[in-house]
């Protein structure tokens, strides 16, 4: 977009509200010049926040005509409001990994160094998403992890791990792609036991349906590509 | 006493302090200016994302500071020259939106207008829907705005006093006539730095405005929550932007506060 | 034009009925606390009255269930401070009268030079208040207050903030301005009710003691605070032949003028401090009055200095004081000729 | 004139006005309330973690209202006497902090105190580790609330004047005891607002909080940061503790203000 | 004790210089803007003055390259507003002075309980400011500066706000506290600087124009200021033998007195207002100096009206000035008798 005309159908054109969790920015960045180009006259809006965020906003009359997810559950609440229209696709699965600052000053190897009270450790909290994957990727493995803070989001992880607060944080592949150069990743194996879910719906009473069930069509089909190529993983089978 | 002014000296220690405070406000915007590449800074700034929140940040705080000023002067008027017992109570309340953390404001706001809020339904009776507007971040924006609007104007009516509008009504001026040519213009240096403040505030405004309106470009995504969604993709643009706010605020605070003091 | 007073206003005490007639210039006298500037708010407008009415050329402006707000009223208070708008150019501060009246733009222009004109200000009406000398802007709110065009003008102590330099002339524009409007001057100088006022009104505590002509009741005083207004020692009693027996007994020996009091009937006794010796002993020889006082307050007036005792004054000379060697609480002796004493009826 | 308040009639209309800001504050605040089952009220802000939540918010914004004071009236004395050109400068630069949107105040304060700030080695040399620190979140407050308790003092003292400041030196006194007993006291109400506003402020903070000191139950999660949290999980809960915030906020605003003017 | 002034502020146009003894008290003098504050100020250290130096017994307060500061002086500054800090009770303003000098709790109480005895304010320790009426604070004001116990007590204008109800009794206090103490009072009224003072020095234009033992200075005046400031009517120029010959040519008889001029030299001729009479037209007659003048200003005193053209006076009764019609603007003669006239050296 870029023009701040009107709420929906701005212009000419036509404009399509995706909201979507923050996590899928970059990629979904990448498919809106891809969908305008394919759709002329087709202006896609983005709406990027925490999951539980966006549900909350389309639940209290936010006009989205696409949603994207970071789990189930909060799709399971768009569902359970009757907002969605049909049954939600899974676009992508995501796992964990450990983020560190450049140069990894404080060593970190492993999932097991996060319980080391000496290392400034960051969370996501046990309320959102990321933070409840974290919870349970340390009870599969067995681990008590010493966190020094429980964030509200992924993105303040990342910017704790960033500006070399923290030692080392747990955040999605796909966040640590997404940082480039200001933070590096460590893979992890026990990762494969926590796989969240990214699930896209089409808004029941969308102005554009035609439109939004083609934006889904993208994510599914063509999309993979550029999600795969920001760290995702492909839906599960 | 003669109107010149006489001086006792300040204790000398006291400049310590102060320096130190001066520093501790000061340090942190200098840092975050040594952060950033000052080559990329003009592209940083005048990228189109950038250009658009900042239009929308300049338009909706500018529509905010109006409505502050529409709706806060009568309440500050109200307030400093009515003697009502229950006034002392509505003053306590109009300083509420200063201690709601923003977020729980933006909360409190879709509990009032939300589709499911109070007026909701009646709102959407109306075909009015605020939430996730750009209406819905100017009535952020001036929610947590309208305090400093008020709170200022009314001490400035307070100290300028009611001695000129007794002698413009006994001149034949109604009450209105009044208000326009006497009483406000003799408050205004409190008015513009209450305005400035409000000003300030709107421009800043992140958490009511994210849960209240979203963050959508061009519609309700103003500087602060580009800021915050560029913070970890591009940390360089978040920070060359921030300071873009600053300069921003400097200006219009420089612009206004030099003709009253705040 | 003529104005109904009769008002009263509980909590201050304060009792007051009088009438100024079409044209006339009362001024109100009388102590600190006394009710003049009460009586002022409540004819503005600006004091709601517990009851009574205020009556201007047959409209009721207060009264028992009717109120007329003060910029409705065309009454126009001038205070002791002028209180120009400090926004306003002086040319803006004397239009606002008549633009508020719904004058237009030039209309008021026009009046407003008019009036400046007429109090001799036309070369300042492009100032702000804050560049005027206390004289200018005293003039300046005069000629506001009459281009506001009111049907009475009130002053309250219009002169109190004045400097010495500047009151003659302002007292000289206020007696062409005055001469036939109706207007209420309250005033703390004899000077000023006598060239501006037809008749006086005196209050004490919240009542009307003594009202009449400026003249008579300035050289006649009889009342306490009218005589001690007037420059003037009065002491009050029953009239005797050759003067006027107070409550102690003693006789204050003076020479009856014009009606002269029945004997015994209620008189007073007046007679100048300047007419009074002051002696350290009583002195011998008849034809005197001596009092026998203590000296409560010595108040330099020019080159004299006014010796207070009690409700009578001496005026002696500054070398008189030094040699007398007075000082407050110095008994001395007040010694006055009969034939400066004028004893009348009260 | 006499000391006596002499009234003007307010224009009828403006009434209108005035009660539409006042509904405008109030109503979502009202809301808000009406979205609680006030049976479980008492359970939800007694729960451990709001009990914990509350007490870290009371005790860090005591402390950054005392620092606030500590730091604030120094500096308000300063530019309220001195007469340099450069306070001009000075006095805008304190407003700094009401511009910046929260989050970039805490991506300042990282970039002025981190491990990687301006001052972090230093800062590490000495053995001071703010990060994920309860020092953090007062720091955090005391930069947003800052300006606040400035602004205020220093139009007290201002309108104050130094008429009894001279009257002291005359007497005797050093310009530490002129200060301690005679310029302080007089301006007490302004100071006492201004205390109120930086504690309100503080009370509420949540950005500049999240971002610089992090969220750990007992240690940096001050109440709005926990608002923040359950918001998801447990609405009900969120809303009742930011009722519980409001209370606190107005009851020290009532504990205050009645013996100054805001 | 003494204190020596001699300082030049170059902004203001003030260079002044004058002594005070030990245990005198020197009364200052001179009209508005002439630079009387300002000495004050630079001798409590409020002020730093161009150039210049003040020494109070012996030690410098102000020199080349000296400066103590205010609160280190030992002045005690009274100026005319009371300045009682409102947040203290009386007895604390009065002990707010031994405090500061470090005096203990007790003791500073006790300090100032003892001056608020002096001053008769006893019953009032406890009240705050607020609740005093304007002498009673003066009064307080007056203990508070001598509670600090100044080594010199600089007084501006001390009675300048004071109502004509106060204003004697805080004369007769000051002129007892004063006695024995090193001090300097500003004053713009005779009767404080005669009673108060044992000199005066008259300034005028930041400069000393004279100075004397007050009685001297106030009688015979040798300035025009100082002939105002005593109520009496001064006309300079050179000494004939029977008067003093004016610029103009004309020539005022009267009578030379003690050390009588030289003929040819500098002179003055001094006459009290109330000497003169006022007429519309010149009289007949001869032993009589005429004076035409025009009328600028009628100022009200006591029960006589003071009639002022140029430096001139002429007192007469409110009855003269009806009868004659007198306003500003008229032309009128001054006439007073040369038995009226004292002549005398300048
Ligand atoms: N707001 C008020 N409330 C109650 N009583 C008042 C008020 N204002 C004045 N008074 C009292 O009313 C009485 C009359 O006051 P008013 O101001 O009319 O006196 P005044 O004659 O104008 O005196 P002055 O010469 O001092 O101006 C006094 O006793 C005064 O104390
Ligand atoms: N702050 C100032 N800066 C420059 N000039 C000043 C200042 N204050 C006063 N002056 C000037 O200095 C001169 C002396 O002023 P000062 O206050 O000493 O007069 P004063 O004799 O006390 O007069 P008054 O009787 O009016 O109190 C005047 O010309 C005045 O205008
Ligand atoms: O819902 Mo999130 O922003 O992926 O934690
Ligand atoms: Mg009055
Ligand atoms: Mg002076």
């Amino acid at each position: 977009g870029d023009d701040g005309a009107g709420d929906s159908g701005g212009g000419d054109g036509t404009t399509l509200t995706v909201f979507a969790a923050a996590s899928l920015t970059a990629p979904f960045e990448e498919l809106e010049r891809t969908f305008e180009a394919d759709h002329p006259g087709v202006d896609v809006k983005l709406s990027f926040g925490g999951s539980s965020d966006l549900v909350a906003q389309i639940t209290e009359g936010a006009e989205a005509d696409v949603f994207a997810s970071a789990d189930t559950r909060n799709m399971d609440t768009l569902v359970d409001a009757g907002l969605a229209a049909g049954d939600p696709a899974e676009l992508a699965t995501n796992t964990l990994a450990i983020a560190v600052p450049p140069g990894n000053p404080g060593g970190v190897k492993g999932l097991a160094d996060l319980a080391d009270k000496d290392l400034n450790v960051v969370i996501c909290a046990p309320e959102v998403p990321c933070g409840n994957a974290a919870v349970e990727v340390a009870k599969a493995a067995g681990v008590t992890l010493a966190p020094d803070s429980e964030e509200q989001s992924v993105t303040d992880v990342l910017g704790k791990i960033e500006s070399g607060e923290g030692d080392a944080g747990l955040v999605y592949v796909t966040d640590v792609t997404a940082a480039g150069d200001e933070v590096e990743g460590i893979e992890f194996p026990e990762s494969a036991d926590v796989v969240n879910h990214y699930p896209v719906v089409a808004v029941k009473d969308s102005a554009h349906a035609d439109l939004a069930q083609q934006w889904v069509d993208l994510v599914l089909g063509d999309g993979q590509a550029v999600l795969g190529a920001a760290g995702f993983g492909p839906p599960s089978p | 006493m003669s109107a010149r002014t006489r001086h006792v000296g300040l204790p000398r220690w006291i400049h310590v302090p102060a320096l130190l405070a001066g520093v501790f406000v000061v340090l942190p915007v200098a840092a975050l200016a040594t952060r950033i590449a000052w080559s990329d800074f003009p592209g940083l700034v005048t990228s189109p994302a950038a250009r658009t929140a900042l239009g929308l940040s300049l338009r909706t705080s500018t529509a905010s500071t109006l409505l502050c000023l529409l709706l806060g002067i009568p309440l500050a008027v109200v307030l400093a020259r009515s003697e009502a017992r229950w006034l002392g109570v509505a003053r306590s309340l109009v300083l509420l939106p200063l201690v709601l953390p923003p977020v729980v404001g933006g909360i409190a706001l879709l509990a009032a207008f939300g589709r499911q809020g109070l007026l909701g339904a009646q709102l959407d009776a109306w075909g009015v829907q605020v939430a996730f507007s750009t209406i819905a971040v100017v009535m952020a924006q001036t929610f947590v705005s309208l305090p400093f609007l008020v709170v200022s104007l009314e001490g400035a009516l307070r100290t300028a006093g009611e001695r000129y509008d007794v002698v413009a009504a006994s001149l034949g001026a109604a009450p209105t006539t009044v208000l326009r040519r006497v009483t406000l213009p003799l408050v205004l240096p409190g008015l513009a730095s209450g305005a400035v403040l409000a000003f300030a505030r709107s421009l800043g405004e992140f958490g009511a405005t994210v849960t209240f309106a979203g963050s959508l470009e061009g519609t309700t995504r103003t500087l602060p929550l580009l800021i915050y969604n560029l913070r970890v993709t591009d940390a360089d643009a978040a920070v060359a932007m921030s300071l873009l706010l600053v300069v921003v605020a400097v200006v219009v605070i420089g612009l206004v506060r030099p003709r009253g003091a705040l | 034009m003529s104005l109904v007073v009769d008002v009263q206003v509980a909590d201050r005490d304060v009792e007051i009925a009088f009438e100024v007639a079409a044209g006339e210039t009362v001024a109100i006298l009388g102590p600190n606390g006394a009710g003049k500037s009460t009586t002022l708010d409540v004819v503005g407008g600006l004091l709601r009255p517990d009851s009574g009415r205020v009556v201007l050329d047959g409209k009721e402006l207060t009264g028992a269930d009717r109120w007329v707000a003060p910029h409705a009223r065309r009454t126009a208070l001038l205070a002791q401070d002028p209180l120009l708008f400090p926004h306003l150019s002086v040319l803006e501060n004397v239009a606002f009268g008549p633009r508020s009246r719904g004058a237009g733009r030039a209309a008021a222009r026009e009046t407003a030079l008019a009036w400046l004109a007429e109090v001799d200000a036309t070369g300042l009406a492009e100032r702000r208040p804050a560049q005027l000398s206390g004289g200018q802007a005293q003039r300046v709110a005069v000629a506001r207050a009459l281009a506001a065009d009111p049907q009475l003008l009130l002053l309250d102590e219009p002169m109190a903030a004045l400097d010495i330099a500047v009151a003659p002339a302002l007292r000289q524009l206020l007696r062409t301005v005055l001469a036939d409007r109706t207007a209420v001057v309250v005033t703390h100088h004899v000077l000023d009710a006598l060239l501006l006022a037809d008749r006086v009104v005196v209050l004490e505590g919240g009542r009307v003691v003594e009202q009449g002509p400026a003249g008579v009741v300035l050289s006649r005083p009889r009342s306490a605070f009218a005589a001690r207004f007037a420059g003037l020692n009065l002491v009050s009693g029953v009239a005797t032949p050759d003067g006027v027996r107070r409550p102690d007994g003693s006789v204050l020996h003076g020479t009856a003028t014009d009606p002269a009091p029945r004997e015994g009937s209620e008189a007073v006794a007046v007679f100048r401090p300047s007419a009074v010796a002051v002696h350290r002993e009583p002195p011998g020889g008849s034809p005197r009055n001596v009092l026998s006082v203590r000296v409560e307050e010595l108040e330099p007036l020019g080159d004299v200095v006014r010796v207070r005792a009690g409700d009578l004054a001496a005026d002696v000379t500054v070398a008189a004081v030094a040699e007398l060697g007075l000082a407050p609480g110095q008994e001395v002796s007040f010694v006055v000729k009969a034939t400066e004493v004028d004893v009348y009826p009260r």
